[in-house]
């Protein structure tokens, strides 16, 4: 240790430190003033695009809904624009099947996925797979509208042959292969946060992985669980490309997945392509279509994110 | 992409006249002209101006053009505010619209490119319908009427469900077909019906379903004759007619032949060298390019009329 | 045990071991459902697309014909704008992340805006599609051009870059923080200095994953009016474009069979440009994540 | 994993590590008691990482047996090898051969359920289910397909009983087991552990997260229990295990080093660093 | 935080603990030498909850004071409030008043980053930015404006010197830190805590994360820089107080319960509580 301090002597730079300091003050200081609240700003850009979207939506609404009342909007239960019918029932109805159908494709099989991803994949094997399965969320929406209407279609009309060209079944099936992933990622960290502990609890009285599975760590895992499925229909509910291309154009107020059907998103598409005069009614109606849409998936939204905190400290 | 008999005839007719068109537009602006157009509307004409934009490239490879297929009304939304050049059309422009692009100072002029049959097809897996009246069409297209199964136009044809796919309203191709067949009386909407700004979904729709019927323009026809039965049409007792390059160019494809239109921007022409020449352009060579597409020339001296009156807008 | 003997206890066993093992096989295909579409998408936008896919289809723009069509304006179209895309978000995402995580403190107003981010992130593409066309394209008067694309692009993406930046942040050790501060730096000196560049791959990585959301995006360049037929390069913010999935939709929705084969290849393009985008993020992770 | 008991045979031969000197004192326990669980030449690896070397070991019936040593030494692995719970990492490879009752566990016929539930755990922190203290206890039972409410309330009331908490939560049973002190949640989950009415239970550290006043209510639920089951304990506390255990292994660097009867292991060690260890030398 | 210099004047009064043993041995030390720092009064709480009670203790000038305790009772706490780290939690409150050569530091006017440049530190687990060598010590004097790179190339190799390590990291000033040792982590946190050549340095048990070697080398290290910097370490192991520092404090529960020459301290404590800690009767 006789090498440590060896160097005496030398000028003290604290002292230099300190008068720089003190010239620098002026110039670090004013930075240091000014940095938060250029961040500030920033941040608030985020709440102006909500404030603008609600602006955008709101302003070209209500000049729709001084042309049409909002009672018959909600009840009526014909969508013809063009004959002034404005029940936007059929389009919600669209949305709602086509929901439905993508809910019941992805949440057993992004369930089961991320059961095997979390319990019963090795390491190594979760390390290649999950990732994978990811990509199928970030394949462009196009790509799946263009892969349902000249693959899913034609192979269910191989099983249901007057299933048309556009239909809701299809269009809901890929939307629900493309959510799957977010269903199975999300569920799977959620599962993967459940401590061992409670694992190695169970299995120390003999219980198989299977029940392990079902009785700690689904239960655990619950609300993350719960919120991954809604954001997964929130997303469902916004989808757009698939369902212009897919499901047709037609709004019709039914259950019946072979029928084709027109969502909110895909009324929107249509409208705002040229198929509207600037300033007429139909015009405003896809502002006031784009609201429900809005609000639809803000509740979701919101509901995912109580889900998650409500539920979060629970182990 | 579209083989027709008439291919050849045409194409030497446009060889002949896109070497005088180089003539004409070197000798006219001397230097290389260049700068943006902006084309939008009827998807109609979509076919013809992308020929048109894709071989004036070779004409005037720094002008910049940009084409969109909104419908004939989504272009003159656009146009009437002055914010495109070119405004594509399958119908006369509206009063209104008139109106609004008078209130903005815009000066649009039309002038017409080729004739177009508007075709009433149904899938060729369709083995019933060959031919249909006037009379027929109102029943099938009309809201006011009853007619819901193939079986209530003629008591031969299936009791099957009728499947309407059209235009959207406010495109070209739908105001014709309302004005000359269903008299401005609203047309069927709803469940059965898809309205569709993408001439290229009906076609789709169409061809895949046997009890669909539907109307677009004769260059979809014509692209997809393999999958489509074109419908001969007939007024009162007269022979029924299909329509082809023969029967649209003589007249005897009525009422459904009808001129196709792009509006110029007068201001643009005379502002724009780009937007002149390219106007000359088109006229030498909208003949070629329509036959190309599968629509019918109109006849030589029309062309050269409409030329002088286009020269005359920039004294 | 009480109330089952031995024996019984062992047979059950027997069924309950099976039931595991069956229930693992049938996770595992449920697993490979989504793989084997994965798969089967794959192999079909190949089959369809590899024929079309040569020098010439990836230096030339669209044409009415489909052998002569290509992706090229439609590609650099997509690049431009994720150009612009990029820069806005990050700088503002970035910097709103730095604020929320470094800078705000725990009150009613942080808490909303943490709140408006993560409902920011849930709304459909197409509603932020009426936003730009009501701000960038009317409002600001942009007109249909890549700024106005690019802006709301941009918009659509922030949240999500505001999250990831806002993890990569949070990850970096407080023990960095405690020794640049323990150094008397000023709060911003520690963040410009040590923090960020410790948070640069998370906030990298975050970024690209965005991206490759955004190139693929179309239904907000529809609302927001990308050009169909366009033949020349973008050379102003001013400018018509078109993009990569503008292009392909168009193609898609023509009823020749060719042009099936041109979207395809399209499509090949597009997911090699965001296979690439994600080979990259997984680089930058796996070469920046071991060190802290 | 289910390889294991292939590998057994071959891997057998290896001897590296000196024979520990435990054959002396093991065989006059030998003729004192049955053993419950012998364990003969056991080797594991962590990958290519050896964390035990050649244990030979007999656990003996109704008695409890201590295993100290120093951090990392192998304590917990070895335990955790003896209900094979080592096996849910998966790069563990064994070699040698563990019988419980002369029955082979690492055979693929002898389920490794059925051995769990034999050969009940304990871990070192609380680790009660999310659920009620009812529901945490019958887990095991349920489990094992016992569903009448009836005989569920007697088993659930015995092992509460057993694991000497009854008393304190008897009118608390659909409480929650996660809003209990981490005494009470230990002793819920020694009750968990003895509703399956297993025959050997081990324990990691149980009281290493408890309070004194917990720890010392564990440590006479120990001596109780020892009547019906036999116990193995690890702690890194020699007073606990001189307190508490029959006979003690002292585990170093993976080597099982001594094992003897308590009382003599700690005032008569055989090993240098036997005693080395309890004198606080190193550790 | 700001406003803590205004609340400690009212909440001074509170005298709700005993007095600690604290003065006899204190004042015998300030005849000896100088003190750089002086805390008097000190409180200090988490929100609602108190963790430190009306400390008063003098720090003094080039010698090394030891603070020892168990686990939770104070000692981070404490070191982290005398360069007022602490109050990067948000929800601390202080009152009292801490003294740096007669400053106050809780005053507005006495700069917090001025202060730090001080009083420097040095943590528990080694904490290099992930950048070189060179750039982790030349950090500070960056920070502080000092842009010559001769001037910068000095100062590192100075502080390296100072922190026994530049023999061996000269050729790798370069090399990224993270691919040091603990042990040369350690140093070179060390040397960059130096390099802003402050006055006093506060150490948060910088060996409980070193191997022996590594923590020898810090302890002698220590042992020469008290010749230039006062220095203030917390430590869990006794035995690493009684070698290294040349006055120790004994914290409990928030209290400092004695402070004294670290001989008489573990020798001959004064207060009951001390001796039991110090012969390991709890902790
Ligand atoms: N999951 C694992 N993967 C790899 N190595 C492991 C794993 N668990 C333990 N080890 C290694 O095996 C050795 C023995 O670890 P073990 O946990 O059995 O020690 P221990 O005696 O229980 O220590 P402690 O008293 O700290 O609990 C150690 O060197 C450890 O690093
Ligand atoms: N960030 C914090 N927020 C709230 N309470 C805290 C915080 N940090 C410490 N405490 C509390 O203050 C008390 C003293 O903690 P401190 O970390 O100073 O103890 P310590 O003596 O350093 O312990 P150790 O030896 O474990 O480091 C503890 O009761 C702790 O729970
Ligand atoms: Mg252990
Ligand atoms: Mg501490
Ligand atoms: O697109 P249109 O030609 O029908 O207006």
């Amino acid at each position: 240790m006789d090498k440590g301090l060896q160097s005496e002597g030398n000028k003290l730079n604290v002292q230099d430190l300190i008068e720089r300091n003190k010239q620098k003050t002026t110039f670090g200081q004013r930075i240091e003033k000014v940095i938060p609240w250029f961040l500030l700003l920033c941040a608030i850009i985020s709440v102006l695009t909500t404030v603008g979207i609600l602006f955008t939506l709101l302003r070209e609404s209500i000049g729709f809904f001084s042309n049409v009342s909002i009672i018959d909007f909600y009840t009526g239960t014909s969508w013809s624009p063009w004959s002034g019918e404005y029940g936007v029932a059929p389009l919600i109805g669209g949305t709602l099947l086509i929901t439905l159908i993508a809910t019941v494709v992805a949440v057993p099989l992004g369930l089961m996925s991320a059961i095997f991803l979390s319990e019963y994949a090795n390491d190594k094997v979760r390390r290649v797979i999950k990732p994978i399965l990811e990509v199928l969320a970030g394949i462009p929406t196009v790509v799946y509208g263009y892969f349902a209407l000249t693959f899913v279609t034609p192979m269910f009309q191989s099983i249901i042959p007057d299933l048309g060209i556009f239909n809701a079944l299809s269009g809901g099936f890929v939307v629900g292969i493309m959510i799957i992933p977010m269903v199975a990622s999300l569920s799977e960290d959620a599962m993967n946060s459940v401590p061992n502990a409670l694992r190695e609890g169970a299995y120390g009285l003999g219980a198989t992985k299977l029940e392990v599975v079902y009785k700690v760590v689904l239960p655990a895992a619950l609300s993350g669980i719960v919120a991954s499925i809604v954001l997964a229909i929130s997303r469902a509910i916004g989808e757009t490309m698939i369902v212009t291309i897919a499901a047709g154009a037609t709004p019709n107020l039914t259950f019946d997945p072979t029928e084709s059907i027109q969502t909110m998103t895909a009324f929107i598409v249509q409208a705002a392509t040229g198929d509207t005069t600037f300033g007429s009614t139909i015009y405003y109606s896809l502002y006031a279509v784009g609201m429900t849409l809005f609000v639809f998936t803000l509740g979701m939204n919101l509901l995912a994110q109580y889900i998650s905190r409500k539920f979060r400290e629970e182990y | 992409a579209c083989g027709g008999s008439g291919d050849d005839a045409s194409g030497d007719e446009g060889n002949s006249e896109s070497s005088g068109s180089e003539g004409s537009s070197t000798e006219e602006s001397g230097e290389e002209v260049a700068g943006p157009i902006a084309i939008d509307g009827s998807s109609t004409v979509y076919p013809i101006m992308e020929n048109l934009t894709f071989s004036y490239r070779e004409e005037a490879p720094e002008v910049e053009t940009s084409l969109n297929s909104s419908g004939s009304g989504g272009g003159f939304k656009k146009s009437t505010k002055g914010e495109i050049d070119l405004s594509n059309a399958s119908r006369e422009i509206k009063e209104e619209e008139k109106k609004q692009a008078e209130e903005n100072g815009v000066q649009l002029e039309p002038l017409e490119l080729a004739y177009d049959g508007l075709s009433v097809t149904v899938s060729a897996k369709n083995d019933f319908v060959e031919n249909l009246t006037i009379e027929q069409l109102r029943q099938i297209f009309l809201e006011s009427s009853d007619a819901e199964m193939w079986s209530d136009i003629n008591p031969d044809w299936p009791e099957e469900q009728i499947e309407i796919f059209a235009p959207g309203h406010d495109s070209g191709t739908f105001d014709y077909f309302n004005e000359v067949v269903l008299e401005e009386n609203p047309m069927k909407e709803g469940e059965n019906t898809t309205l569709s700004e993408d001439d290229n979904t009906l076609v789709r729709g169409i061809e895949n379903n046997p009890n669909a019927i539907g109307f677009f323009g004769y260059a979809y026809y014509a692209a997809n004759k393999d999958s489509l039965k074109v419908l001969g049409i007939s007024e009162g007792d007269a022979e029924p007619v299909k329509p082809t390059g023969e029967t649209i160019q003589d007249g005897s494809y009525t009422p459904l032949s009808r001129p196709l239109f792009t509006y110029v921007n007068v201001e643009a022409y005379k502002n724009k060298p780009q937007v002149r020449d390219f106007v000359e352009y088109t006229l030498n060579n909208a003949g070629k390019a329509a036959e190309e597409v599968g629509y019918v020339a109109l006849p030589e001296e029309k062309y050269q009329e409409q030329l002088d009156k286009a020269k005359s807008w920039a004294e | 045990m009480l109330g089952q003997n031995e024996e019984g206890i062992k047979k059950r066993m027997e069924g309950r071991v099976l039931k595991n093992k069956i229930m693992a096989g049938l996770f595992f295909l449920a697993t490979s459902v989504g793989l084997i579409f994965l798969v089967l998408l794959f192999y079909r936008v190949l089959t369809q697309g590899i024929g079309y896919l040569n020098w010439n289809y990836l230096t030339s723009g669209p044409a009415p014909y489909p052998e002569e069509a290509g992706i090229w304006v439609g590609m650099i179209g997509s690049i431009m704008l994720m150009a612009i895309v990029a820069i806005f978000s990050v700088i503002i995402g970035v910097a709103s992340a730095i604020y929320l995580e470094e800078y705000a403190s725990q009150n009613k107003f942080t808490e909303f805006i943490r709140v408006n981010i993560s409902n920011l992130a849930g709304v459909p593409s197409i509603v932020f599609g009426l936003l730009g066309l009501t701000f960038f394209v009317y409002i600001f008067n942009f007109g249909y051009t890549l700024i106005a694309g690019g802006l709301t692009m941009a918009l659509l993406i922030l949240p999500v870059i505001v999250v990831a930046s806002q993890e990569a942040l949070r990850s970096v050790p407080i023990d960095l923080h405690q020794a640049s501060l323990g150094m008397g730096a000023t709060k911003w000196q520690t963040i410009a200095r040590v923090i960020l560049p410790a948070a640069l791959p998370g906030i990298l990585t975050g970024t690209i994953i965005a991206l490759s959301r955004a190139i693929g995006e179309t239904a907000p360049l529809i609302i927001v009016g990308a050009a169909t037929a366009i033949y020349t390069l973008p050379d102003s913010l001013l400018a018509k474009y078109t993009a990569m999935p503008i292009q392909i939709y168009n193609w898609t929705a023509r009823p020749q069979e060719e042009w099936q084969f041109v979207a395809g290849a399209g499509i090949i393009i597009l997911l090699a440009v965001l296979l690439l985008m994600n080979s990259i993020a997984v680089l930058i992770r796996n070469k920046f994540q071991q060190r802290l | 994993m289910t390889k294991i008991s292939e590998e057994t045979q071959e891997t057998r031969t290896g001897g590296l590590t000196s024979k520990p000197v435990v054959d002396r004192k093991d065989k006059q326990q030998k003729r004192e008691s049955k053993n419950v669980m012998q364990v003969e030449d056991l080797n594991l690896w962590y990958g290519s990482n050896q964390a035990l070397y050649e244990i030979n070991m007999d656990v003996p019936e109704k008695r409890v047996t201590a295993i100290i040593g120093p951090s990392g030494c192998g304590k917990s692995t070895f335990i955790k090898t003896l209900n094979r719970m080592v096996e849910m990492v998966p790069i563990v490879k064994t070699s040698g051969s563990i019988k419980y009752r002369d029955q082979d566990i690492f055979n693929g016929n002898f389920k490794q359920e059925y051995l769990r539930t034999k050969v009940g755990m304990v871990f070192q922190s609380p680790n009660p289910f999310p659920k009620s203290v009812y529901d945490n206890v019958a887990y095991g039972p349920r489990v094992h397909g016992i569903k009448k409410k009836e005989v569920l309330d007697e088993i659930v009331e015995k092992s509460l009983k057993d694991a000497a908490i009854w008393d304190e939560l008897k009118d608390r049973l659909d409480a929650n087991a996660y809003g209990l002190s981490g005494g009470q949640q230990q002793r819920v989950c020694i009750a968990r552990a003895l509703a399956v009415e297993p025959d050997v239970i081990l324990m990691d550290e149980p009281t290493s997260s408890l309070d004194p006043i917990s720890t010392s209510k564990v440590e006479e639920l120990v001596q109780e229990l020892k009547k019906k089951y036999s116990i193995i304990i690890v702690t890194h506390n020699m007073q606990q295990a001189a307190r508490i255990s029959d006979k003690t292994a002292f585990f170093l660097n993976g080597e099982l080093v001594e094992f003897a009867e308590t009382d003599d292991l700690f005032q008569n060690p055989q090993d240098k660093r036997t005693e080395d260890y309890i004198t606080g030398r190193f550790g």
